[in-house]
């Protein structure tokens, strides 16, 4: 079964040249090659990481991001300091996108008490607050209304920022997810809810899963959409600027759809062998492969010469050695780790105010 | 000391946390304009103004939802749930999200969040709208759980839970809001976590919260003018944290337990109390607990009938009777 | 603040004669007089029910349906043998629309053993599967799902039948209904959601709770939808007949917004005296009343007559009263009754497999 | 008699009741093309063909309510929870829909339908994937609750859940699907509502259900062999109904109890054994009833930790010699 409905795979977007779009435009070399150099390094990470899973050095799941990377580097690399960015447990590429460092990352993997999370939340669960990443989620569609949520925040406070939800394309049939559209467009809270779609939702494509088009549901609720190509970095970033800026500009809520495509399965425990062929995936790597498409562009601008793209390669290649050593070396959590982390007041007993048993046996 | 409704206590509570706090924001269906559902927030709105006093659609998880995201950039959301029966549809948001956000953060978050609303039966609203989830919510770690039972109770551990900096689930009840109390004006609060001896006694141990509380007085008064039992009467106004110190004071005292709550026999609160006690002061107990719930049924509409499905005083009673034969 | 936004309020529709309609044209007059008896006995039977409530002889919630009357009755006057109904708490108007005798009805408000739900239920949970009538449900856009599975069984058995499933316009607001859209539009499941749209929910009006148009929220699951007035029952039928036809010929759910209006509060403990006028009411009563209009029309067409009309309204009030002398007769269920009727087996005790306690203390 | 995985046996007992019910029809997400995420529906589309075995949108709420409504009308849908930790979201459809319509109406509607698929920690999959409802399931009445420990009960259970009139919640464990054991070709049904004496012993009774089963039957052979302590290990097999009588029975030959369960400990199902085994065999006690539960915690995701957050033979082999201290 193919991918998506035919009229999908018609809408016309190759004519437009993204790089000429102002956003783009005003790029730096140094800035494009920066979009690049993420873009590797996610790939180069998660592929470690996917040796480590092999290599039984990481539990439970492992969701790999490899092909989507130019979603998520192209969307959080237009952040400001009041943008926010939730996701779900698809969440590696963000995670490094909005500049989390890979050790604490791979770290999180192994379980590993110096992991982003400490070890307790695994691939799913990656948070970085510090710099407005607010997870990685495992229950799909459950992310949406904490986006909305940051969103109404940074509102109520008067802050000129911007949340971006990501979901996939099966999380647009959770109920919460069409809560929070409601909630954004009645309230006008500054959200861009981005739908990254890969055209499946684990073995079951598009056409199995949803009726209609998903970005147009936005329009049931009185919301722009947008829909463009997650292979291309410039065009995420183009059609990206525009929704952000509305948000930031005038408050309103927005749902854009990126498409894009997975290489792996849904996991890396998926077989991937019931519900689409292998030519379906090797067409995308050779013809859509977000990385290869930018690296030739900015090989054509100039911008990168294939020398520094092979050094960027290898140096993301060695970054992502360097997060398995340092992880391997790092120590578990102790059992007595397991009971921290569960209330701010009890890992605050200075500031406690309650009283009485916070836990029980 | 004032005297004022259960309903007037939480309001003013709201209402000083609303003036003490900016960040503090009262959000939920009919909150605003309508003045509350139980007009519980009567009058916010037009003190405070629709930022502070938000309407929402009746969408659960949504709003739930909205304010945990919120909670987590610092705002305070005081979410109301028109009933605690429809957490059913937040079921997600609020043991998914609001729990377990600051865990797999590896302590990186905190959800300054409450959520408050009635959870009662007795009001002939049948089974959908008649849960009691003190015991769902409390099973969930990371997660605070209060159910006050006097208006001065309400006032005090509202505002400790708005000061809170966890999540805290705050379980009022229809059938209290009118009832009267002595409630100190201004800065009034209480420490969550504190149980209550709400009736000194030797005989027997009632341990109970909520409304229960009050058919449990009116069984003691029974117990003392009839039968000459001396009965002690602990209202434990919080669930989680657990104010279990108190309790093995009291068995210490009289070594007879009964348990009385108003929720759904199985698994309940009142089952984990058992096991901890028999647990802790096995030595102590001259008999076994005894527990007195709901009528393991769904919440029947019949009104009559729903009061025998219900601890009531006579039913208090005759358990009590029953723990001492 | 007006009941809805006002591009709603210019929906043209008075144009079309909804008589000439083949559904409504091939009426007999004694089928159109019983359309009007249903609802002119429905009000009756409410207005008495509320007397019963003043007298403190209900308990609970009772929301009254007064004023939405050719909603129920034009929908359910299509039923045939494999057509079912499911709706919300507003539920009397179904109840009585679908053949239920106002006995058993008024001693369910009065909490009697002789209810239609043996007084478990109350005024929410009216419920009659022998009439294909599956409830009465007290939690906001809980029923919509099954109302999709009911659809579900008939296509699953190869019946030719249709579900409506009911909400009022608030309910379109709960995640369930939409997951519901998407399922009932991706499986063909014969399906009509009916969304009555009375203005309010609760204290709320439409434009304070929804985003967009209500029915048109539809169009994101690629359903048919539709708009129709809820106070001409020819108009409902009309419309109704279209989708139901639908559904039963093709399997196809449709999305259908009804216009209607509650003159009472949204339920009798309402004050009504925060969210709406009195004189948008009296407008209301005097220039939309559905039983008024049909019951002018049904003169002018010749069918009914002055002294008819006085006589089914009399015999309606005493049906009503004999309802409510048949409830105060009943008697209440005993506490032995509150453990009937939750499990089947209990219940069937011949016919039990399990061993075991159900039930606990 | 035939050697088989968990996951074959209920598979088996799918295949068997479609087989035997043309009214019986498997849904959830990826049960048919993808073979289930755990491979337990494989090959059943393929035998039983799409109409019998359905693919699901990722809309738990919106296919259980479904499935809920279809089974008013006569249909018995067996419905896959990829995990029972989804159950977050579509909590109002099972616990006020098919736990309350049959009451609701009065006795006129019952719904066959199960709800099936894992509810266990110990894959490392953190706190939202590893939540263990059995207690918050069996609170609510009207329902069933089956938790099966071996592939012969997973089989005869099944079969039993799906011919039950009654919604029927069966609680699998994806570390127990791999594990072998023999059961009877065809037709082999075990009732709801009867335990299981999984090793007789006379010194110590272990309650337990579920995976710990298997935990305390390895901790009970090294009590054996190391401590000369004989312990009975009773698998409660069904949550609810509950074969109280054996759990007595035991009791009242070792009096010394320990209860060992998956779950976290407020207000479990442990909780809920605790209080009646004192309630009801309080004589029969001679020390404390001790009880073994999840450490209280979110499920932490670090795969060596998470051991020690649950049950396992080492933690159980310390209860118990603590329980008989
Ligand atoms: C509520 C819920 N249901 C089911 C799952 C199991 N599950 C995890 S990911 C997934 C597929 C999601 O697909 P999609 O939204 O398209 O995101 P993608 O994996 O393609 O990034 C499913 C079914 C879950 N985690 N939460
Ligand atoms: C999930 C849930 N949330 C809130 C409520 C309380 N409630 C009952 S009816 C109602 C308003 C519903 O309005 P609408 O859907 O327009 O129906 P109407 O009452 O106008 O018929 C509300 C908020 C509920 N019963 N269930
Ligand atoms: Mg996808
Ligand atoms: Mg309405």
């Amino acid at each position: 079964m193919s991918k998506k409905p035919t009229a999908k795979e018609t809408t016309p977007t190759a004519a437009t040249d993204h790089a000429q779009a102002p956003v783009n435009a005003r790029l730096t070399p140094e800035e494009r090659i920066e979009l690049f150099r993420k873009m590797v390094r996610i790939r180069r990470f998660e592929e470690r990481s996917l040796r480590a899973y092999q290599a039984k050095k990481i539990g439970g799941f492992l969701h790999l991001y490899i092909g989507q990377e130019a979603v998520a580097v192209g969307c959080c690399s237009l952040m400001g300091p009041h943008d926010h960015v939730i996701t779900a447990y698809r969440d590696h590429g963000h995670a490094i996108a909005v500049g989390m460092e890979t050790k604490p990352l791979m770290a999180e993997l192994y379980g590993k008490a110096t992991g982003c999370s400490k070890g307790k939340g695994g691939s799913m669960h990656y948070f970085d607050p510090s710099r407005n990443f607010w997870g990685g989620h495992g229950i799909v569609g459950g992310q949406i209304p904490l986006g909305a949520g940051l969103a109404y925040a940074l509102k109520y406070k008067g802050l000129k920022g911007a949340a971006m939800a990501f979901m996939g394309d099966g999380a647009v049939n959770q109920g919460a997810v069409h809560e929070a559209y409601n909630l954004a467009s009645l309230w006008n809270l500054p959200v861009v809810f981005v739908i990254e779609n890969n055209g499946y939702s684990m073995g079951t494509s598009q056409a199995r899963s949803s009726a209609g088009e998903l970005a147009q549901r936005a329009a049931g609720y009185d919301m722009q959409w947008g829909q463009c190509s997650g292979h291309d970095v410039y065009e995420v970033r183009a059609m990206m600027d525009k929704f952000l800026t509305l948000a930031r500009e005038t408050g309103k809520p927005s749902t854009v759809e990126i498409d894009t495509y997975r290489y792996r399965g849904h996991s890396v425990a998926d077989p991937d062998n019931t519900y689409r062929s292998k030519q379906e995936i090797e067409e995308y790597r050779r013809t859509r492969d977000p990385i290869q498409l930018f690296q030739d562009k900015l090989l054509a601008e100039g911008a990168l010469t294939p020398a520094l793209a092979e050094q960027i390669d290898t140096e993301a290649r060695a970054e992502a050695d360097v997060a398995a050593d340092f992880s391997e070396a790092s120590p578990f959590p102790t059992p007595a780790d397991i009971q921290t982390d569960v209330y701010w007041e009890a890992d605050n007993p200075a500031d406690r105010r309650s009283q009485g048993r916070l836990f029980f046996t | 000391m004032p005297v004022i409704t259960y309903r007037e206590a939480v309001r003013h509570a709201l209402a000083e946390e609303l003036e003490r706090d900016p960040n503090v924001v009262v959000m939920g269906e009919e909150v605003a304009q309508f003045n509350g559902a139980y007009k519980v927030t009567e009058g916010l709105l037009a003190r405070f103004g629709p930022q502070r006093i938000v309407d929402t659609p009746i969408s659960e998880a949504g709003f739930i939802g909205v304010g945990i995201g919120a909670s987590m950039l610092g705002i305070r959301p005081v979410m109301e749930l028109m009933f605690w029966s429809f957490y059913s549809v937040a079921f997600d948001q609020i043991l998914n999200n609001a729990a377990n956000v600051r865990y797999m953060s590896g302590g990186q978050i905190h959800c300054p969040i409450v959520i408050r609303g009635p959870a009662n039966g007795g009001t002939n609203v049948g089974a959908t709208h008649s849960h009691t989830p003190e015991n769902v919510l409390a099973n969930h770690p990371g997660v605070k759980v209060v159910v006050p039972s006097s208006p001065a109770d309400a006032k005090g551990l509202l505002k400790s839970a708005i000061r809170d900096n966890d999540p805290v689930f705050f379980l009022e009840n229809t059938m209290l809001y009118g009832e009267k109390g002595e409630v100190p004006a201004g800065e009034h609060v209480v420490p969550l976590g504190l149980a209550d001896v709400k009736r000194a006694g030797t005989d027997l141990t009632i341990v109970t919260y909520g409304r229960s509380v009050l058919h449990s007085l009116a069984a003691a008064e029974v117990l003392e003018r009839e039968h000459k039992i001396s009965t002690e009467v602990l209202d434990l106004r919080t669930i989680r944290p657990l104010d279990f110190d108190s309790v093995l004071k009291s068995v210490a005292k009289t070594h007879r337990v009964l348990i009385v709550e108003e929720q759904k026999p199985f698994a309940s609160v009142g089952s984990q109390l058992a096991y901890m006690i028999q647990r802790e002061a096995f030595d102590e107990l001259d008999g076994p607990i005894h527990r007195l719930a709901t009528v393991d049924a769904p919440a029947i509409y019949s009104p009559p009938v729903e009061v025998e499905q219900l601890p009531n005083p006579r039913r208090v009673l005759q358990a009590a009777l029953e723990t001492l034969a």
